[in-house]
C-alpha cells in the first residue's frame, strides 16, 4: 500500500487539508500535494492505461517526465485532459478521471490488445489492413483510432482566460535549484537585468531532498536565505510555477506560467505565456533520472528512486512497506536511506555494478541494508501491483536465484541532463562514456545573433551531479558571464559542500544482459507508448536503423512526455543491437516546448472579438444602429447592406441599388485608401507608378487610374486628384491601401531614392461619404454654401468648399454611373455630416446603401472590380482598359512584364458581358464556359469564365461579366457555362448593360 | 512577487483635444530645424524621441517625419506658420489630428500592462522619459511615451481606438498583473 | 524570433514589427531588357545557404526599408545597412570575414 | 521479398518477430548507374520507382544526405487533395491523390490512405467566390468537389465553431475523397519497392558537387565518393538552390521555413480535414489522437528547419478561434520544414540548363499530396527526355514567358 506516513512532508500543510474526487471516489488530500502525491496517498496505484495495449499503469515519477500519470481533470469549460499529475498541484474539490480505458480502470476491455500484443509489434499495421481497399478507411482505421488517443477532448468552450507578457533582461536563469539559485545570487550584485524561472511552486530542486548541509547551515537555511537576499535584489526576479518552453532565434525564450488557482472558479486568467529576449541564458535544469529495461517493468509499484524518494520526503507518503531498489549507480542508496531512516524496509538493493563502494553504499550496508551486487531483476511479480520480483544475475539471462517479495521497485539507471533548450536552436551533444549521460557539446553551442554561445548550462544540466562539484562549476560560468556584460565581480564566496564519493555508474540498460527474445517483448523502454525492447529489435532488423528511423517505427519518444526518460534507454539499445557508438548513434531532435504548453495560452487573449482587430469607420455606431448587415473588407467591417424589418439580405441590396438609380443613395467610403503624394517629383513618380500619364493631371481634376506589379498584372485601381502642382491625392482600394503605401515607399526607399517625393498614408483622416444617384445635387445643395452645378464641379474635377458649415472636399467621380459626389470630410465631424445629409435627403427617400449595392451598380455599369475581374492573373489589356495604358511612357511599373509572349498572347481571356438567354436566374459565381473540344488533359476544354454576376434590380434581369477567350473579337457567340453539370446558356455582349452611352453621370 | 498591485490597475482614455501636424521633410537641414525651431520653440527630437515644451510636443517618427502634437485649436495658425518660414523647402505638412487617436493612461504598473501586448524593451533604461516608441500594440501599431511614471500616452490609428480599448481593458481587469519593471 | 537593429531609428526591432523582403541589391530591368535578364530580375535568386543579403521593412516602425547581412543557417547577424545603396558596406563584409575565419 | 499481409504477420509472431527482413537494402555505392536521383524524399523514392515501373529502368541510385524521408516528407501535415483551380495542376494534384488510392496495395505497404474528406472554409465573400471558382473548374476537369453550406460544415464537422465573430463562416469547398496518409510510410513503402527492384538507396551520402563530363555524363561527387551517372535527376526541395549552384544555374526559388505542430492525443473528435485560409491555419486528427496543425509560412530565406514563433502563435490562435474546444488541448511539439517557393508558388518538373539534368521541385508547402504523380511525371520526363503531358506546364520555360500557373488567385493556398 502507498500511504501517507504520519510525519514528514516538506511542502505539504497538514493544517489544511483538501478533498477531492478520482473516478467518483471522494479522497482527502494537503494543500500542497501535488494530484499524483494525493492518489499516492490515498492507496490509488493503478492510475491509467497505456496507449496501445491498454497495460495498467501507475505513477512512475515526479516531475514533467511523468509517462503514466496522465488524468482529466476538472469538467464542462474546465474540462482538461492528458494533465500530468505530478505537476499539476491539488485544489480543493477537484474532479479527477483517469483515462483510456472503457468500461472502468480496473476492467478494461481495451487489454485485449495486451493479449493480442505478439500479434501487434511495432509497425504492425504498415504490413497489413491492405485488403480490401475499403477497409482501411471504414473498418480498421476506425477501430485503432478509438483505441489510440488517451483523454476525450473538452466538448464546452473554454471558459478560462490566458495572456501574454513580453520582458527583456540580460539574463534568464532556467531553473530554481541549486545551481541556479547560486548563480543568480553570485550575479545579482552586478545590477544585470536577472530573470529566473522555476516550474515547480518551490525552490531548491533537489537540495533539500538530496542533502542535509549547503554553505555551512542545513540545506534548509541556504535556501531561505539565499531567496531572502535574491529579493533584496530589484535587478533580480524570481518566478516560480513557470515552466520554460521553447527557446527559439535571437535569444527569444517562451515560458509558461500556471497562476495560483482562485477560490472561486468563476472564469479567471490560468496561465501566462511569457515572451522573453534575453542575451544570455544560464541553463539549470538539472538532471532527470533514467529507469532500467527488465522484464514487468511497467506494472504499478516500479518507479524511479528519486520519484520514491521526492514523494517520501516533500509529500510524506510512503511507496509501500517493502521497497527494493535496483540501480546502476549510487544515487539510489539515497532513496534505500531515506526509506530505513523513516523506518520503512528495504528488503534488498540489487546493484549491476561488479564492485561497489562509494559512500552511499558503504552508509546504507552499515545501517543494515542487504545489497547484491552484480545482480538484476529477472521478473517483477504481479499483475496490477507490484507483489514482488526474481532476483537474477545481471550478466545471465534471467533465471531466478531468489524471490522477494515487496510492495514496490526503486529503479535507477543513471541520470540524463536536462538538456531540452540548450538543443532547441542547435546546441549539440556528445556522449560521456565516463559519466553515461548525453552531455551538452560545449565546442557546438547554440548562438545568438552575433554568433557567440548564448546558453550556459551548470549545475546537473551540464552533467555535474555530486553537490560539492556544482559551486566551483558554477562560478566559472558566472565568472565568464561577469566579463561577457563587463560587470565587476564582488568577491564570491562559494559555499562549501559535503565531499560524498560516488563510483561511476555503470552503462547498464538490459536487465540481464542477456534477456531472451521472450522476455525482450515484455520489458518496456517507452511505458507511455508501449515501445518494447523487442519493438527496437524489430526496427533494426527491418532497417530503420537511423534514431530517427526507429523512432518514426517503434513511436519511441513521441508520447507526452517526449520520451524524457526512454530516449536514452532507446539509444543505447540501438547503439548494442548495431554495435555502433553512441555518438554515432546520436539523439533525436529537441523540440519546443520542454513541457506541454496549452494551445489557449498561445492563443492568449486574440480571441473573439480581439481575435484580430477590426477597424471601424467615425459613422460605425450609426451603422450598427441602423441594421448594417457586415462584411468584413481586409480588417474594416462595412455594411453589405442595410436591413429593413423582415427583409432579405437580397431584398435589401435590390432595394439599396434601385434607390440609388431612381433618386438618391449614400455609401460610406471612409475605408478607402488615402495616399498623399508630394514633391518636386510626385507627378514623375506616379508616372511610374501609374499606367496612365498622371504627369498631365491638372491640379483641381481627378483621373481614374491603374496600378500593375512589376509581372504586368492589375493590383490596384483608383482616383487621383491633383491638389497642387506638387501634391496628389490617390485614392486607393479598402484592402489595398497599406499596401499600395508601402509599395510606394518601397520604390522611393529603395530604387528612387534620390527623387524628392514625399508620402503619406492618411485614410483615417477623412470621412469620405459618397452621395450617388440623380437628386445627389438637390441633396447637397440644400445644405448650401458651395456650387455644385456641372459648370462649376464638372465630372472628374474636385474642389473644396463649406456643406453645412463644415470644410469638405468633394470629388465629383462615380462609380455606379449616376450623378455622384464624393465628400471628404474630418474623421471628427464625419458623423455629423452625415447625419445631416440624411436629413437632408429625406425629402428625396436618401437611402445608405452597402458594399453589394455598390458592386451590383458598378457592375451595370460594366466597370471592373480588382478582386472580382482581376485576381493577380490579369492585365489591363484583358480588361479593355488598354485606354488607361500610356503609350508614351518610356517606363512604368508592369511596362516590361506586359511585353512577354504569354501576355502578348492574342488568344488571352478577355473581358466581356455575358447575357443569360432565359434570362431568369443570373449566372453562378465563377462558373466556367466549357468549349466543345478537349483539352491536353482530356477533360472539355474551358474557354472563359464568369468573374462578376448579378440581378440588376434596375434592368430587371440578370448581367454578368466574364473573361472569354478572344472574347471581344466573338460579340453575339452563344457560350456554355457549366454549372454543377448543368449546361447554362449565355450570349457574349457589350459589359456596359446600363447607359452604355454615358448619359447619366 | 506575484501580489495583484495595491495601487489598482492603470486606466486609459481618449484625449480629444489634441491636434496633431505631420510634418515630412530632410530634417538633418538646418534651415529646416532652425524653422522649426522658430516656430514651435521646441527643438527637433534627436532619433526615437519626443521634445516638448508649454503644450506642444515635436516626435520623431522617421529620418524624414515628425508629429508635432498641440492644442487642437493651434494646429491651422502652425500649419500656416510653417509654411511660411519653410517656404520653397521640401516639406509635407498636413493637418492629420483626425488620422490617429490619442490616449492617455494613468495609474501604476502602465509598462507591465504595455507589456501584455507589445515587443518594444521596456525596461526603464530602455524606455525612458522622452523616448518616443514606434512599435506595436496586440496586432496593430501604435506609439507611446510618457510624462511620468504614472502618465503615458499612445497613439494608433484612428479607426482602431476601439480595438485597443478593448484590448487594454483585457489586459488591466483578468488577473494579476506581474510586477517587473 | 529575428531581432534586428533598425538602422534608421536605432531600435533592436522585434520580427513582429518588420517585414521582410527578400534578397537585396536586385538590379531593376526596365523596357529595354532582354527576356534572360527580365526573368533573372523577377525571379532568379541566389537562395544561398549561408550568407545572404536581404530586405526587411521596419513596418511597425519607422517604416524603412534597411538591408540585412544574414547568415540562413545560423540565423546570424552581421550587420544592418540602409537601403540606398548599391551594394554592401566594407564595415559588413568585413564583420563577415572576420567571423567567418 | 516477402509479402506483407496479415497471414505474415501471424507466422511471424510465432519466433517473436525475428525472421523479418530489411525493408530495404544499404548497398555500398557503385561506379557508375543509368541514373542518379539526388533526393530520397517522397518525390525522389516515387521517381525512381516509376522508372523502374513504368520504364524498366531499374540501374538507379538515390542518393540521400540525411535519412531517407527525412525532409519535409517526414514533416509534413500529410493533406492530399487535388481541388485546384488550374489545369495543370488539377490534373497532376488528381492523377497524384488517384495513385494514392491504390498505392497501399501497389506497394504492399499500408501507406494508410484515409480519404476522410478535405474541407476549405470560405470566410469572407471573396473567398467564397474563389472556392466556387475552384468548384466550377474541377466539376469540368472531372475532379469531385462541392461547394457546401455553414451547415453541411458543422456536420461535417461537430467542433467547428461557425459563427466566429470575426470571420463567420460561409460555406466551404469540399472535396470528400481528399485526406490524408502516414507520410513516412509513404517514403518507407516507396523505398521498400524500390529497393526490392535492385535500386540502390545511399543514405549518409550528401552532393557536394557535380560536373559535366564532354559525352553528356555526369560526375557526381558526394561525402560517399565520386559517383557518375548519364542522367541525374535533382529531387531536393529546399536544398534546390543549392544543388542548382553545383551545377552552376540558379532558380526561381527561395527557401523558406513552414512550421507544423501537434497537440496531444486524445480520443476521436474531428473527422475531416480542415483548411482555413483567410486566419492561415489548417488541421485534422491523426490515428494516433494529436491534432496535427499547420499554418503559413515564414517569409525570410532559412535553411535551420526552424522558424519563429510567431507563426505557431498565429496559426494556434486561428484555430483555436474556430475550434474552441481546442484551447483546452496542449502543444506537444512543434517543428519546421524547408520549403522551397518559386515565384507563381507552383512546382518546377522540368530540363534544366545542363543537358541531362532533370529537375523536381518547389512544391513548397503543398507537395507531398502530388509525391506519386510527380513521381510518375518526372519519371517520364527522365525516361524519354521530353515531358509528357502532366510535366509539360512545369517547366522552368515559363517563368521567362510569363506563363504562370498561379494557383493563389482564387483564395487558395497550397497546403
Ligand atoms: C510543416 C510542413 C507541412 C506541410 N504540409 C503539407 C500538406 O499538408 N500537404 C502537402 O501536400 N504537402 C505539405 N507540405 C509539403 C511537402 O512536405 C513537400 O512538398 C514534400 O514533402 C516534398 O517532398 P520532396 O521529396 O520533394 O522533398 P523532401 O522530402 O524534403 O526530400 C528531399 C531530400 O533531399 C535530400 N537532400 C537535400 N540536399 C541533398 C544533397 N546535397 N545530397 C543528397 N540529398 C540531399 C534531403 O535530405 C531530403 O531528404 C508540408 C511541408 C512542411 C514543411
Ligand atoms: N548524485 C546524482 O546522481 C545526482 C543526480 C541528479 C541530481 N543530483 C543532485 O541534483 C542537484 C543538482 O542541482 P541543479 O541545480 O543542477 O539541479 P536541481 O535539480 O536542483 O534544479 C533544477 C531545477 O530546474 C527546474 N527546471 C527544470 N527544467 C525547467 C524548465 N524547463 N523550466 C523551469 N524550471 C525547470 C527544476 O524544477 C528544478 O527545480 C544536486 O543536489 C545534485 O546532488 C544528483
Ligand atoms: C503528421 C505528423 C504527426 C506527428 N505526430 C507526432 C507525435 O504524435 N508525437 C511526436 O512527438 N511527434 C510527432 N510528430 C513530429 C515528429 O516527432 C517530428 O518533429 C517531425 O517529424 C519533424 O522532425 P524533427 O523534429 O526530428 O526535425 C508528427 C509529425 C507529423 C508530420
Ligand atoms: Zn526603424
Amino acid at each position: 500500500m502507498t500511504v501517507r506516513l504520519p510525519t514528514g512532508g516538506t511542502v505539504i500543510d497538514r493544517s489544511k487539508p483538501i478533498t477531492f474526487s478520482f473516478n467518483g471516489k471522494k479522497l482527502r488530500g494537503y494543500k500542497g500535494d501535488t494530484v499524483a502525491s494525493a492518489l499516492l496517498a490515498n492507496n490509488q496505484q493503478l492510475v491509467g492505461r497505456s496507449f496501445k495495449y491498454h497495460r495498467p499503469r501507475g505513477i512512475f515519477a515526479s516531475g514533467p517526465e511523468e509517462p503514466n500519470g496522465l488524468f482529466t481533470l476538472g469538467k464542462g469549460g474546465k474540462l482538461e485532459p492528458n494533465q500530468v499529475g505530478s505537476t499539476t498541484e491539488l485544489t480543493d474539490g477537484l474532479e479527477i478521471q483517469s483515462q483510456n480505458h472503457w468500461p472502468s480502470l480496473e476492467t478494461d476491455f481495451g487489454s485485449v490488445a495486451n493479449v493480442a500484443s505478439r500479434l501487434l509489434p511495432a509497425g504492425f499495421y504498415y504490413k497489413t489492413f491492405m485488403a480490401p481497399k475499403q477497409a482501411w478507411k471504414h473498418l480498421f482505421e476506425p477501430a485503432i483510432r478509438q483505441s489510440a488517443g488517451l483523454g476525450k477532448p473538452p466538448m464546452d468552450n473554454d471558459s478560462d482566460h490566458y495572456e501574454h507578457f513580453y520582458t527583456h533582461v540580460d539574463l534568464l536563469v532556467v531553473g530554481g535549484g541549486i545551481a541556479g539559485l547560486l548563480a543568480a545570487r553570485m550575479l545579482a550584485p552586478t545590477g544585470l537585468k536577472i530573470l529566473l524561472l522555476e516550474q515547480t511552486p518551490y525552490f531548491g530542486g533537489r537540495l533539500i531532498q538530496d542533502h542535509d548541509e549547503f554553505g555551512g547551515s542545513s540545506s534548509g537555511e541556504w535556501l531561505t536565505t539565499t531567496l531572502e537576499e535574491l529579493s533584496t535584489h530589484k535587478n533580480v526576479t524570481l518566478r516560480n510555477r513557470t515552466s520554460v518552453a521553447g527557446v527559439y532565434d535571437h535569444g527569444f525564450v517562451i515560458a509558461d506560467e500556471k497562476l495560483p488557482d482562485p477560490s472561486d472558479n468563476s472564469g479567471y486568467l490560468k496561465r501566462r505565456l511569457w515572451k522573453i529576449r534575453t542575451k544570455r541564458i544560464v541553463l539549470a535544469t538539472g538532471a532527470i533520472e533514467r529507469p532500467l529495461c527488465f522484464v514487468g517493468n511497467d506494472i504499478p509499484g516500479v518507479r524511479l528512486a528519486s520519484g520514491i524518494r521526492d514523494f517520501l520526503q516533500n509529500y510524506g507518503v510512503s511507496p509501500g512497506d517493502r521497497t527494493a531498489v535496483l540501480t546502476n549507480n549510487d544515487d539510489a542508496y539515497k532513496t534505500a536511506i531515506a526509506l530505513t531512516e523513516i523506518g520503512l524496509s528495504v528488503p534488498l538493493i540489487m546493484d549491476t555494478r561488479m564492485e561497489i563502494r562509494g559512500t552511499l553504499p558503504t552508509k546504507a550496508r552499515k545501517m543494515g541494508i542487504r545489497v547484491e551486487p552484480a545482480r538484476g531483476i529477472g521478473e517483477v511479480l504481479g499483475k496490477k501491483t507490484v507483489t514482488g520480483l526474481e532476483m537474477c544475475s545481471q550478466v545471465g539471462e534471467g533465471t531466478s536465484l531468489e524471490i522477494i517479495g515487496c510492495e514496490a521497485i526503486a529503479v535507477s539507471g543513471g541520470w540524463s541532463p536536462t538538456v531540452h533548450l540548450w538543443s532547441h536552436c542547435n546546441g549539440k551533444l556528445k556522449w560521456d562514456d565516463s559519466r553515461t549521460m548525453f552531455v551538452p557539446d560545449w565546442q557546438k553551442p547554440p548562438v545568438d545573433s552575433q554568433g557567440k554561445q548564448n546558453i550556459f548550462p551548470i549545475g546537473s544540466a551540464d552533467g555535474y551531479l555530486q553537490l560539492h562539484d556544482i559551486p566551483v562549476q558554477v562560478e566559472t560560468t558566472v565568472k565568464f558571464l561577469a566579463q561577457e556584460f563587463e560587470k565587476p565581480l564582488t568577491n564570491l564566496e562559494l559555499p562549501e559542500a559535503e565531499r560524498i564519493t560516488e563510483e561511476k555508474c555503470h552503462g547498464t540498460w538490459l536487465v540481464p544482459f542477456g534477456m531472451k527474445p521472450a522476455n525482450r517483448a515484455k520489458t518496456w523502454v517507452d511505458f507511455q507508448n508501449d515501445v518494447k525492447v523487442s519493438d527496437i529489435d524489430l526496427a533494426l532488423l527491418e532497417g530503420f536503423e537511423s534514431i530517427e528511423h526507429s523512432k518514426r517505427y517503434t513511436t519511441l519518444g513521441m508520447a507526452t512526455d517526449q520520451g524524457k526518460t526512454s530516449n536514452v534507454n532507446g539509444i543505447a539499445l540501438v547503439s548494442h543491437n548495431l554495435g555502433v557508438p553512441m555518438n554515432k548513434v546520436g539523439t533525436t531532435t529537441f523540440r519546443p516546448p520542454y513541457s506541454p504548453i496549452p494551445l489557449g495560452t498561445i492563443a492568449g487573449t486574440a480571441k473573439q472579438e480581439l481575435f484580430k482587430p477590426t477597424r471601424k469607420t467615425p459613422i460605425d455606431a450609426w451603422h450598427e444602429a441602423n441594421n448594417a448587415h457586415w462584411e468584413p473588407v481586409s480588417d474594416w467591417r462595412r455594411p453589405y447592406c442595410y436591413l429593413l424589418e423582415g427583409e432579405t439580405v437580397e431584398n435589401a441590396v435590390n432595394r439599396e441599388a434601385l434607390r440609388v438609380r431612381t433618386t438618391v443613395g449614400m455609401l460610406d467610403a471612409t475605408t478607402l485608401g488615402k495616399i498623399l503624394v508630394k514633391g518636386r517629383d510626385a507627378a514623375k513618380f506616379l508616372d511610374m507608378m501609374y499606367t496612365n500619364n498622371m504627369g498631365t493631371l491638372k491640379p483641381g481634376r481627378c483621373r481614374y487610374g491603374l496600378m500593375c506589379d512589376e509581372n504586368g498584372f492589375l493590383m490596384d485601381d483608383g482616383v487621383v486628384a491633383r491638389l497642387d502642382e506638387t501634391t496628389f491625392l490617390c485614392h486607393t482600394t479598402t484592402g489595398g491601401a497599406d499596401h499600395i503605401h508601402g509599395w510606394m515607399e518601397d520604390w522611393l526607399q529603395c530604387e528612387w531614392w534620390d527623387w524628392r517625393v514625399f508620402t503619406a498614408n492618411i485614410t483615417d483622416q477623412y470621412v469620405q461619404i459618397g452621395i450617388a444617384g440623380p437628386q445627389a445635387r438637390e441633396v447637397l445643395e440644400k445644405l448650401g454654401e458651395m456650387g455644385l452645378s456641372e459648370e462649376e464641379l464638372p465630372f472628374m474635377s474636385w474642389k473644396k468648399g463649406r456643406l453645412a458649415g463644415f470644410e469638405v472636399q468633394v470629388y465629383r467621380i462615380s462609380f455606379s454611373g449616376e450623378l455622384s459626389y464624393e465628400i471628404s470630410i474630418k474623421a471628427s465631424e464625419g458623423l455629423e455630416l452625415w447625419k445631416r445629409i440624411y436629413e437632408a435627403g429625406k425629402e428625396f427617400s436618401i437611402e445608405p446603401y452597402g458594399t453589394e449595392a455598390l458592386h451590383v451598380l458598378r457592375a451595370e455599369k460594366g466597370f471592373i472590380m480588382i478582386g472580382d475581374e482581376t485576381d493577380g492573373t490579369v492585365i489591363p489589356q484583358d480588361l479593355g482598359l488598354d485606354w488607361a495604358i500610356s503609350k508614351k511612357k518610356d517606363d512604368f511599373l508592369g511596362k516590361r512584364g506586359q511585353y512577354r509572349s504569354f501576355l502578348t498572347d492574342p488568344d488571352r481571356w478577355r473581358l466581356v458581358g455575358l447575357d443569360v438567354l432565359d434570362r431568369e436566374e443570373p449566372l453562378p459565381h465563377g462558373v466556367y464556359a466549357q468549349s466543345e473540344d478537349q483539352c491536353d488533359f482530356g477533360h472539355p476544354r474551358m474557354e472563359g469564365r464568369v468573374t462578376s454576376t448579378y440581378y440588376s434590380p434596375m434592368l430587371k434581369r440578370p448581367i454578368a461579366m466574364g473573361l472569354v477567350e478572344r472574347g471581344p473579337e466573338r460579340m453575339g457567340e452563344v457560350l456554355k457555362f457549366n454549372s454543377g453539370g448543368k449546361m447554362i446558356k449565355a450570349k457574349i455582349v457589350n459589359h456596359m448593360f446600363y447607359d452604355p452611352d454615358k448619359e447619366v453621370q | 512577487m506575484a501580489e495583484s498591485p495595491a495601487m489598482g490597475t492603470p486606466s486609459l482614455k481618449l484625449s480629444d483635444n489634441t491636434g496633431m501636424v505631420l510634418f515630412r521633410g530632410e530634417l538633418k537641414s538646418k534651415t529646416l530645424q532652425e524653422g522649426l525651431f522658430e516656430v514651435t520653440k521646441v527643438k527637433v527630437p534627436a532619433k526615437g524621441r519626443i521634445n516638448s515644451l508649454d503644450g506642444l510636443s515635436i516626435a520623431w517618427m522617421s529620418p524624414d517625419e515628425l508629429l508635432i502634437f498641440l492644442p487642437l485649436g493651434d494646429v491651422g495658425k502652425l500649419i500656416d506658420a510653417l509654411d511660411d518660414k519653410l517656404e520653397g523647402e521640401e516639406t509635407l505638412i498636413w493637418d492629420v489630428s483626425d488620422l490617429r487617436s490619442v490616449f492617455q493612461i494613468e495609474g501604476h504598473f502602465i509598462r507591465e500592462v504595455l507589456a501584455k501586448n507589445s515587443p518594444a524593451d521596456l525596461n526603464r533604461d530602455k524606455m525612458r522619459r522622452g523616448t518616443f516608441r514606434r512599435t506595436r500594440f496586440g496586432q496593430v501599431a501604435v506609439a507611446f511615451w510618457f510624462k511620468e511614471e504614472t502618465c503615458w500616452f499612445l497613439i494608433c490609428r484612428r479607426s482602431e481606438a476601439g480595438y485597443i480599448q478593448r484590448l487594454f481593458e483585457v489586459s488591466t481587469q483578468e488577473g494579476e498583473i506581474p510586477s517587473f519593471y | 524570433m529575428l531581432k534586428l537593429l533598425c538602422p534608421y531609428c536605432g531600435v533592436e526591432a522585434d520580427e513582429t514589427e518588420l517585414v521582410s523582403g527578400g534578397e537585396a541589391h536586385l538590379k531593376r530591368e526596365g523596357p529595354e531588357s532582354s527576356d534572360e535578364e527580365f526573368e533573372e530580375y523577377l525571379f532568379l535568386r541566389d537562395n544561398p545557404k549561408g550568407i545572404i543579403f536581404e530586405r526587411w521593412r521596419h513596418a511597425m516602425g519607422c517604416g524603412k526599408w534597411f538591408h540585412v547581412a544574414r547568415c540562413t543557417e545560423t540565423m546570424e547577424v552581421f550587420g544592418t545597412y540602409p537601403a540606398q545603396t548599391y551594394k554592401p558596406p566594407t564595415k559588413v563584409l568585413q564583420e563577415i570575414k572576420a567571423r567567418r575565419h | 521479398m516477402k509479402k506483407y499481409s496479415l497471414l505474415s504477420l501471424v507466422r511471424q509472431s510465432l519466433n517473436y518477430h525475428t525472421g523479418w527482413e530489411r525493408a530495404w537494402k544499404s548497398p555500398e555505392p557503385k561506379e557508375n548507374y543509368d541514373v542518379v536521383i539526388v533526393g530520397a524524399g517522397g518525390h525522389g523514392l516515387a521517381t525512381a520507382y516509376y522508372l523502374g515501373k513504368n520504364h524498366g529502368i531499374k540501374n538507379v541510385a538515390i542518393l540521400e544526405k540525411g535519412w531517407l524521408g527525412g525532409g519535409n516528407t517526414g514533416r509534413n501535415t500529410t493533406i492530399i487533395r487535388s481541388n485546384y483551380l488550374q489545369d495543370a495542376s488539377a490534373a497532376i494534384y488528381e492523377k497524384s491523390r488517384s495513385l494514392y488510392e491504390i498505392l497501399s496495395q501497389d506497394l504492399n505497404y499500408n501507406i494508410m490512405f484515409s480519404p476522410r474528406g478535405v474541407m476549405m472554409l470560405a470566410q469572407t465573400h471573396h473567398e467564397a467566390r474563389g472556392y466556387q471558382r475552384i468548384n466550377s473548374a474541377n466539376i469540368i476537369q472531372g475532379i469531385k468537389t462541392e461547394y457546401i453550406t455553414p451547415e453541411r460544415v458543422k456536420e461535417l464537422c461537430k467542433i467547428i465553431n461557425i459563427d466566429c465573430p470575426r470571420y463567420p463562416i460561409l460555406g466551404a469547398l469540399w472535396q470528400p475523397r481528399g485526406g490524408t496518409a502516414r507520410h513516412d510510410a509513404v517514403a518507407w513503402g516507396y523505398a521498400r519497392a524500390c529497393s526490392e527492384m535492385g535500386m540502390h538507396i545511399i543514405q549518409k551520402c550528401e552532393v557536394t558537387g557535380i560536373s559535366q563530363q564532354n559525352n553528356g555524363s555526369l560526375d557526381i561527387q558526394t561525402s560517399r565518393g565520386s559517383i557518375r551517372c548519364n542522367k541525374l535527376g535533382m529531387v531536393v526541395a529546399g536544398h534546390s538552390g543549392v544543388l542548382a549552384a553545383q551545377a552552376g544555374f540558379r532558380l526561381p526559388i527561395e527557401s523558406v521555413a513552414l512550421q507544423a505542430l501537434v497537440s496531444e492525443p486524445v480520443k476521436p473528435c474531428l473527422d475531416v480535414v480542415v483548411m482555413a485560409n483567410t486566419v492561415h491555419g489548417y488541421i485534422s486528427q491523426s490515428d494516433k489522437g494529436e491534432m496535427v496543425i499547420g499554418g503559413g509560412a515564414d517569409q525570410y530565406n532559412n535553411y535551420s528547419q526552424r522558424g519563429s514563433f510567431i507563426h505557431i502563435e498565429n496559426t494556434v490562435r486561428a484555430l483555436v478561434e474556430m475550434f474552441p474546444i481546442i484551447s483546452r488541448l496542449k502543444m506537444l511539439r512543434q517543428w519546421g520544414g524547408i520549403v522551397d517557393m518559386t515565384g507563381d508558388r507552383s512546382p518546377i518538373i522540368s530540363k534544366t540548363p545542363v543537358q541531362n539534368i532533370f529537375i523536381n521541385c518547389g512544391w513548397g508547402t503543398g507537395g507531398f499530396k502530388s509525391i506519386p504523380g510527380s513521381g510518375w511525371a518526372m519519371a517520364e520526363l527522365m525516361a524519354k527526355g521530353e515531358p509528357g503531358v502532366l510535366a509539360e506546364p512545369f517547366s522552368l520555360e515559363r517563368f521567362k514567358e510569363g506563363r504562370f500557373i498561379d494557383e493563389s488567385v482564387a483564395a487558395g493556398v497550397a497546403h
